[in-house]
């Protein structure tokens, strides 16, 4: 039945996101581990598999499509997104430059 | 001393009672903390005799407590904005009369500093907010043409959080203190090593578990527009009230958790010894001030924005014309609220940072007058070319035109940080935010309270008393608070118990008795609700639309039904009601009669209001035991509740079709009257078609 | 039956069709949530990120952070979240309930395997010093990782309640409902998780 | 005479008359009471305010002030004036305009509502970048003289006024010469302050652990007052100083004569300034017959006062509540901290 096939689809897409999950979570941590010591660059590549990853996830495991029926859903993933940027941005440049202003002692 | 080194009854003891300080060493300032307290003591007695002595403990646990009702939940909501509205009233009383009797007052600092902490925290989270989100469960869901809201439990347990968290702030009346730290409540000064007593614990809990309530509504209201419209209601065919309420919701969602997670951190600092904000081992008290204001600035919108769809809604109906420029107002409403979240930091333009971080801000923030210039214009604009009536609603309405513009005036004025650095921390601050909340969001209330009372009670509010106290209001608000741009901008400090400079003087006494004046108004107000609930029976109009109304809610009786429509209406034009009317549409029996599922009564949210209050006072005074006791009675009612599986109840066709054939027979025996006659006894609700 | 699993589908943005409206709206509705949560994650890591120079003389990241067990935290969350899926394609494709419960009770497991792993390691870095009394830098760090933690034991308690409920009454549609938002619950850790091997544990030992 | 029972009738007569001559219902009237109360005294003289300024900074503010609410107006006025004439010619009983129930929007006038606003922000946006980047206060002043260096320590309830180069101090009076800019370095040791001095300056945080600065140039000679705007406590409406504008010569007399009669401010003279007091209190203390009534001097033992008073906070220990002066316990012993009684 189409129910069978189903089910082995929706495995799949499951497995997939899972192996690619794996893959990247290694090679953040070995990317880390090898060169973070001296490196800070290294954050922009941790960022973006972070930022892959969470793609992945997205699309693998909660389902978010661009198609029509998810329109609603995708709409306030992507809201949300908006506002966390200027909570997060926002907040690391104001302290950061209140931080730069405020430490010296003359 | 370590939090574990408290005994059973934490840090209560008989000295924590407010009435012990008045005995143990008399003053004014104690007498009146003492008659404060006895106040809420005497009158939680009163309350619980009189139910008790009409015998209305049964009605009003099947009919009230355990309703699911959004309506019901919505008129718990304003119930509850007024009782604590006439504390934070009376406190602005007492305040007015401090400063106005300066510099020999009758309060200690500790005191004055008492009551504007919670006079702020009481008139943001416990007024302003359980009355816009009472008004919007009112009557949002009849606007769109659903059933309840989307999570009608939800619903109930919102409400039970906000008021627990609200009783929570009148104990604190009678039981040790309140915070001195301002509704901002900035470390390090609220911090444990300058303010080691129960007063930041009183505020830190009381907005945890309301800032909850608050975001769960939130939700519930987004969902609840988004996904219960009728069929046929497009967003274009929204009313405007629906759409301000989901931008509000917007906020309430994405602005809610700055403020929980700073006042926990502020928790965990004073419970725990973190050092998220202390002076020393690396804190940081600017993060509170930033996290703060992410959210206190989408709040001041939050609150604004439903009063913005009332004046909408209240425009119209009392010009007898459709909206003006609705397309504009829509996107203004949505700038508005994305705009919101861009321009917090104009609260702390003076802590230091450059000031390319100042331009930026200030910019965003001045941004914010053109959208909401746009929708002053669009008021204007409705009324033009129509046919205006000066009733209660609408001179609130036409109040809020004129006075909020100079609020927002103001707004603008500060948000040049080169002036906000000379008037930052000033009575000209003050003077801007009342300025806005009381003409803007309070007047909004007000207006939809006149203007929507009729369908949740089925009789009018009386209007002359009405007129009168939007009168004393007007008057009142200007004599109150204009006079404190000029003590402001002469240099006198907010939250001063006391100045030495007598040139403030007549500006406090011409404020104190503005104050007066709005004494008599909400007096007038009280005595509207009297004699209106004395002359009840002359005012019904249970046809339900006695202002000739334009959208969905009018549409049906008033009260309206537990389930609201006997069908769910299909919608094919913004004044759908109008319309309607105008096509001969309305008033017609459904098609076919169908069983309607209803939620059934539940007692989660009592239970959870009760516990939840255990639980914040238990955590306030170190008693452990009992936190814990109730903490874990709350994880199991939750999820016994998850038990019960019959959570429906249906209301058979045959009931519903009986409810509709009566109503639709008093329909076609009342006389349809003119507008002319709106405010007298002939008015029962069915209005005459006029053009 | 019918009607309503393909409902149940839509509610994860598949299946076009069905019309029974409830499922949607109560799984939109948890979506609006998780978002206003993950606002809330965002503002505590914000202020992680505010705090990561604050150590104040003592131990930062390099001295604390244990990346083995981080290792071991990371899969056990991940593999966790696929066993979920697992679980709710399951139910969705109307598998024997055994099998169903099967799936739950490995990803409770893996759940509670990793709260484990996450509090040893705290313990560790207490005895080395590093507690949230210490320093604005650590009180960010245990502001927000165990927040974390916070919900997933939150998450392990629900599927407690969702087995002792499958077993009382079986797979009801209110049942499946609610496990559906549990799914996508659990999910919605492990990307949060993300966030935080990322940049608390990464970015913090980059830069500590 | 009876004049009591009369002037209420009398009154109402009036009333009666005036709304003959006015129309219609008590609006107008009430909307004329902003008018009223703006006209309130303004004859009682005050000087700490921006609007008499006495530097070039706080006159900038002033004349930002007077051209930001010019500016709105232009937005503004048409809703004070439009909307009583929208209200008499549309009102239902009397009115005489046209009744256009349908008509909701219009292209051309859409484009003045957003246009109009937006062309007032666009110019306020301008003057506002012109006007914040002129006046940051981290920018020091550019005088013929260099800048007097002032050092500044937020206290509970008092201001520390410290001047490294002169090595003197002061609580409760700030004497800065004229023409001269001043260029001050803050901090608290207390919880968080604003720093205000109205006629010259705008606000400046301060905060334990951490400096902000302050810049101004005072051009006239005379007499005003600061303070602290962030409620911190009972001492918190006394927390004001003096700001004294002398010329240069008076000036170095006020120095010669703060190093004469000041006590050493050592540790222990800091301990007992830190605590939770206000001056008047402190005067009472430490003053001697020498000093001003309202005025504490010091001379400094440490030069680095101001340095150590900052990195106390960062020296990677907790600060035990009787170490960190605003507390209670700190140097007070159990004294009870209830209100002072007016
Ligand atoms: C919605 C918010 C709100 C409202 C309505 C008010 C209303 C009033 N406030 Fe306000 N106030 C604040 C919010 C508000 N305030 C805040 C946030 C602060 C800052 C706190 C801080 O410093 O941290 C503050 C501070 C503040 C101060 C301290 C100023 C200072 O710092 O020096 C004073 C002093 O007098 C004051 C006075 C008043 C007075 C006299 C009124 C009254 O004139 C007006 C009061 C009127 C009502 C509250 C009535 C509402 C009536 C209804 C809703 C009636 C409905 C009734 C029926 C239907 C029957 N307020
Ligand atoms: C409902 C509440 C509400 C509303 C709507 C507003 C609206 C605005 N507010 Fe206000 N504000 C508060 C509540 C509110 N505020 C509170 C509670 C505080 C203080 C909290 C505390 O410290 O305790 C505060 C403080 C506050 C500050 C911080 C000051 C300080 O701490 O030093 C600033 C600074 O920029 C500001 C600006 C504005 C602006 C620009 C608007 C604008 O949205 C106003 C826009 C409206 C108009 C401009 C009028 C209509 C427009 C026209 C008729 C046409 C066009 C006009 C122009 C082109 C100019 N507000
Ligand atoms: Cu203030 Cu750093
Ligand atoms: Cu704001």
């Amino acid at each position: 039945m189409a129910e069978k096939s189903g089910f082995a689809a929706h495995l799949r897409t499951y497995l997939t996101g899972y192996v690619l999950s794996v893959v990247f979570t290694l090679a953040a941590f070995w990317a880390v581990l090898a060169l973070g010591k001296e490196n800070k660059s290294v954050l922009l590549l941790v960022g973006l598999l972070g930022v892959a990853q969470l793609a992945v996830q997205l699309k693998c495991f909660l389902n978010v499509t661009t198609q029509r029926e998810g329109r609603d859903n995708l709409a306030l993933i992507l809201f949300s997104t908006l506002i966390l940027l200027i909570i997060v941005l926002g907040t690391a440049w104001i302290m950061g430059n209140l931080a730069m202003r405020m430490h010296t002692t003359m | 001393m370590n939090i574990t080194d408290y005994g059973w009854l934490g840090k209560l003891s008989w000295d924590s009672i407010v009435f012990s300080d008045l005995i143990s060493n008399f003053s004014v300032s104690a007498a009146v903390g003492s008659t404060a307290g006895a106040i809420v003591i005497f009158a939680t007695v009163a309350t619980l005799a009189l139910l008790t002595w009409f015998k209305v403990w049964g009605t009003l646990w099947s009919e009230w407590l355990t309703s699911t009702d959004h309506k019901r939940i919505g008129i718990m909501y304003i119930v509850f904005a007024l009782v604590m509205m006439t504390r934070g009233l009376l406190e602005g009383m007492v305040m007015r009369a401090q400063q106005a009797a300066a510099p020999d007052g009758f309060l200690y600092a500790d005191h004055f500093a008492q009551l504007f902490s919670t006079h702020g925290t009481i008139m943001i989270f416990f007024v302003a907010v359980p009355f816009v989100v009472g008004l919007v469960n009112l009557v949002m869901p009849l606007q769109i043409g659903a059933r309840d809201v989307a999570f009608p439990v939800l619903n109930q347990i919102s409400l039970a959080v906000t008021v627990a968290a609200g009783m929570l702030l009148m104990v604190s009346l009678v039981v040790g203190e309140f915070s001195t730290g301002g509704w901002s409540a900035y470390p390090p000064y609220t911090g444990g090593d300058f303010n080691p007593g129960v007063g930041p614990d009183y505020w830190v809990w009381a907005i945890v578990f309301s800032g909850a309530g608050t975001t769960l509504t939130g939700i519930n209201f987004t969902v609840t527009i988004l996904k219960c419209r009728a069929v046929g209601m497009n967003f274009f065919r929204m009313p405007m009230f629906c759409w301000t309420v989901l931008c509000s919701s917007i906020l309430m969602i994405f602005a809610m958790p700055p403020l929980s997670v700073a006042a926990l951190m502020l928790g965990f600092d004073r419970y725990l010894d973190f050092h998220f904000f202390t002076n020393d081992l690396g804190g940081n008290m600017m993060n509170y001030a930033n996290l703060f204001w992410l959210f206190g600035h989408p709040e001041v919108y939050l609150l604004v924005l439903p009063a913005y769809g009332v004046f909408s809604e209240v425009f119209s109906t009392y010009s007898a014309k459709r909206l003006y420029g609705y397309k504009s107002l829509v996107f203004a409403t949505m700038s508005i609220a994305v705009l919101s979240f861009t321009v917090w930091l104009h609260h702390f333009f003076t802590m230091g940072q450059s000031p390319t971080i100042n331009i930026v801000f200030g910019i965003a923030t001045m941004l914010i007058a053109v959208p909401t210039g746009v929708k002053v214009y669009d008021w204007m604009a409705t009324m033009y070319r129509g046919r205006i009536r000066f009733t209660t609603p609408m001179i609130y309405s036409i109040g809020f035109l004129i006075l909020f513009v100079i609020g927002g005036l103001s707004g603008v004025i500060l948000a040049n940080p080169t002036v906000d650095f000379q008037v930052h921390n000033t009575l000209f601050l003050v003077a801007h935010f009342h300025n806005v909340l009381i003409p803007g969001v309070l007047f909004g209330m007000l207006a939809g309270y006149n203007y929507w009372f009729p369908k949740a009670f089925g009789f009018r509010l009386d209007e002359r008393l009405g007129k009168w106290s939007a009168y004393l209001w007007i008057i009142g608000f200007m004599l109150t608070f204009f006079p404190l741009y000029g003590a402001g901008l002469l240099g006198m400090p907010r939250r001063s118990f006391s100045y030495m400079d007598l040139a403030f003087k007549p500006y406090m006494v011409v404020a104190f008795i503005g104050a007066m004046v709005v004494l008599c108004a909400l007096i007038s107000l009280v005595l509207q609700l009297l004699v209106s609930l004395r002359d009840r029976k002359k005012n019904r109009v249970p046809v339900g639309d006695p202002w000739d109304g334009r959208s969905l809610e009018w549409s049906i009786p008033a009260p309206a039904p537990s389930y609201n429509f006997a069908e769910l209406p299909r919608v094919t034009d913004r004044d759908e009601f109008t319309e309607a009317k105008e096509q001969g549409r309305a008033y017609q029996p459904p098609k076919i009669y169908r069983d309607i599922e209803i939620p059934k009564n539940n007692p989660l949210g009592f239970l959870l209001c009760v516990l939840s209050g255990i639980l914040m006072f238990a955590l306030v005074w170190y008693m452990w035991w009992l936190a814990l006791l109730s903490a874990l009675a709350i994880i199991i009612v939750v999820i016994a509740s998850t038990f019960r599986w019959d959570s429906e109840q249906i209301i058979p066709a045959s009931q519903v079709q009986q409810d509709t054939e009566r109503w639709l027979a008093l329909v076609n025996n009342t006389e349809p009257v003119g507008r002319d006659l709106e405010n007298t006894p002939q008015n029962n609700g069915y209005a005459k078609l006029e053009h | 039956m019918d009607g309503n699993s393909s409902a149940l589908n839509k509610g994860l943005g598949e299946s076009p069709g069905a019309i029974h409206k409830d499922p949607d709206v109560v799984i939109f509705g948890f979506w609006v949530f998780m978002m206003s949560d993950l606002i809330f994650f965002g503002v505590v890591f914000a202020i992680y990120i505010t705090m990561i120079g604050a150590t104040a003389g003592g131990p930062g990241p390099r001295e604390l952070f244990d990346f083995g067990s981080l290792f071991a935290q990371t899969m056990f969350l991940l593999t966790s979240s696929l066993t979920v899926g697992i679980a709710t394609i399951t139910m969705k494709h109307q598998r024997s309930q055994g099998s169903f419960l099967f799936w739950v009770v490995v990803t409770l497991l893996f759940g509670l395997g990793f709260l484990t792993l996450e509090l040893l390691d705290f313990s560790d870095m207490a005895a080395k010093g590093g507690t949230p009394q210490r320093s604005g830098y650590l009180s960010g760090f245990f502001g927000l990782v165990p927040l974390h933690g916070l919900h997933v034991s939150f998450g392990c308690l629900w599927m407690l309640v969702m087995i002792a409920q499958v077993l009382a009454v079986g797979m009801t549609d209110l049942v499946k409902l609610r496990f559906l938002r549990l799914a996508l619950f659990w999910h919605f850790l492990d990307l949060i998780w993300i966030g935080i091997f990322s940049v608390v544990y990464f970015g913090g030992w980059v830069y500590g | 005479m009876d004049w009591n029972t009369e002037a209420p009738v009398r009154l109402l007569q009036y009333w009666t008359r005036l709304r003959g001559y006015i129309g219609c219902r008590p609006f107008w009237l009430i909307f004329s009471l902003p008018i009223l109360i703006f006209l309130l005294p303004h004859s009682i003289h005050a000087t700490e305010t921006f609007l008499e300024p006495l530097g070039p900074v706080a006159h900038e503010q002033k004349t930002h002030f007077f051209w930001a609410t010019a500016l709105t107006m232009v937005a503004i006025l048409p809703v004070f004036a439009l909307v009583p004439v929208i209200l008499i010619k549309y009102r239902r009983k009397k009115g005489k305009g046209i009744y256009a129930p349908k008509w909701e929007s219009y292209g051309p006038l859409e484009l003045i509502m957003w246009g109009v606003p937006f062309l007032v922000i666009f110019v306020l946006s301008f003057m506002l970048w012109r006007a914040t980047s002129m006046l940051d206060p981290y920018k020091e002043i550019e005088g013929v003289v260099p800048p007097i260096q002032v050092q500044v320590v937020g206290l509970d309830w008092k201001w520390l006024f410290i001047y490294p180069e002169l090595e003197i101090a002061t609580v409760g009076e700030l004497v800065v010469p004229v023409h001269t800019p001043v260029s001050m370095i803050l901090t608290s040791d207390t919880v968080m302050q604003s720093f205000w001095i109205a006629a010259l300056a705008g606000q400046i945080y301060v905060m334990p652990g951490m400096t902000t600065k302050l810049n101004f140039i005072a051009t006239k000679h005379g007499k005003t007052q600061g303070e602290n705007t962030q409620y911190t406590g009972k001492g918190f409406t006394e927390q004001k100083f003096d700001v004294l504008i002398k010329s240069e010569e008076d000036f170095q007399a006020w120095v010669a004569q703060v190093r004469a009669n000041g006590i050493v401010l050592n540790p222990q003279t800091y301990k007992r300034l830190a605590m939770r007091s206000t001056r008047k209190e402190m005067q009472k203390q430490l003053a001697t017959p020498q000093m001003p009534s309202n005025a504490l001097y010091f001379t400094l033992s440490d030069p680095q006062l101001f340095q150590s008073i900052v990195m106390r906070y960062h020296s990677g220990k907790p600060l035990s509540m009787e170490e960190q002066p605003g507390t209670v316990k700190f140097g007070q012993g159990e004294e009870k901290t209830e209100g002072a009684q007016p």
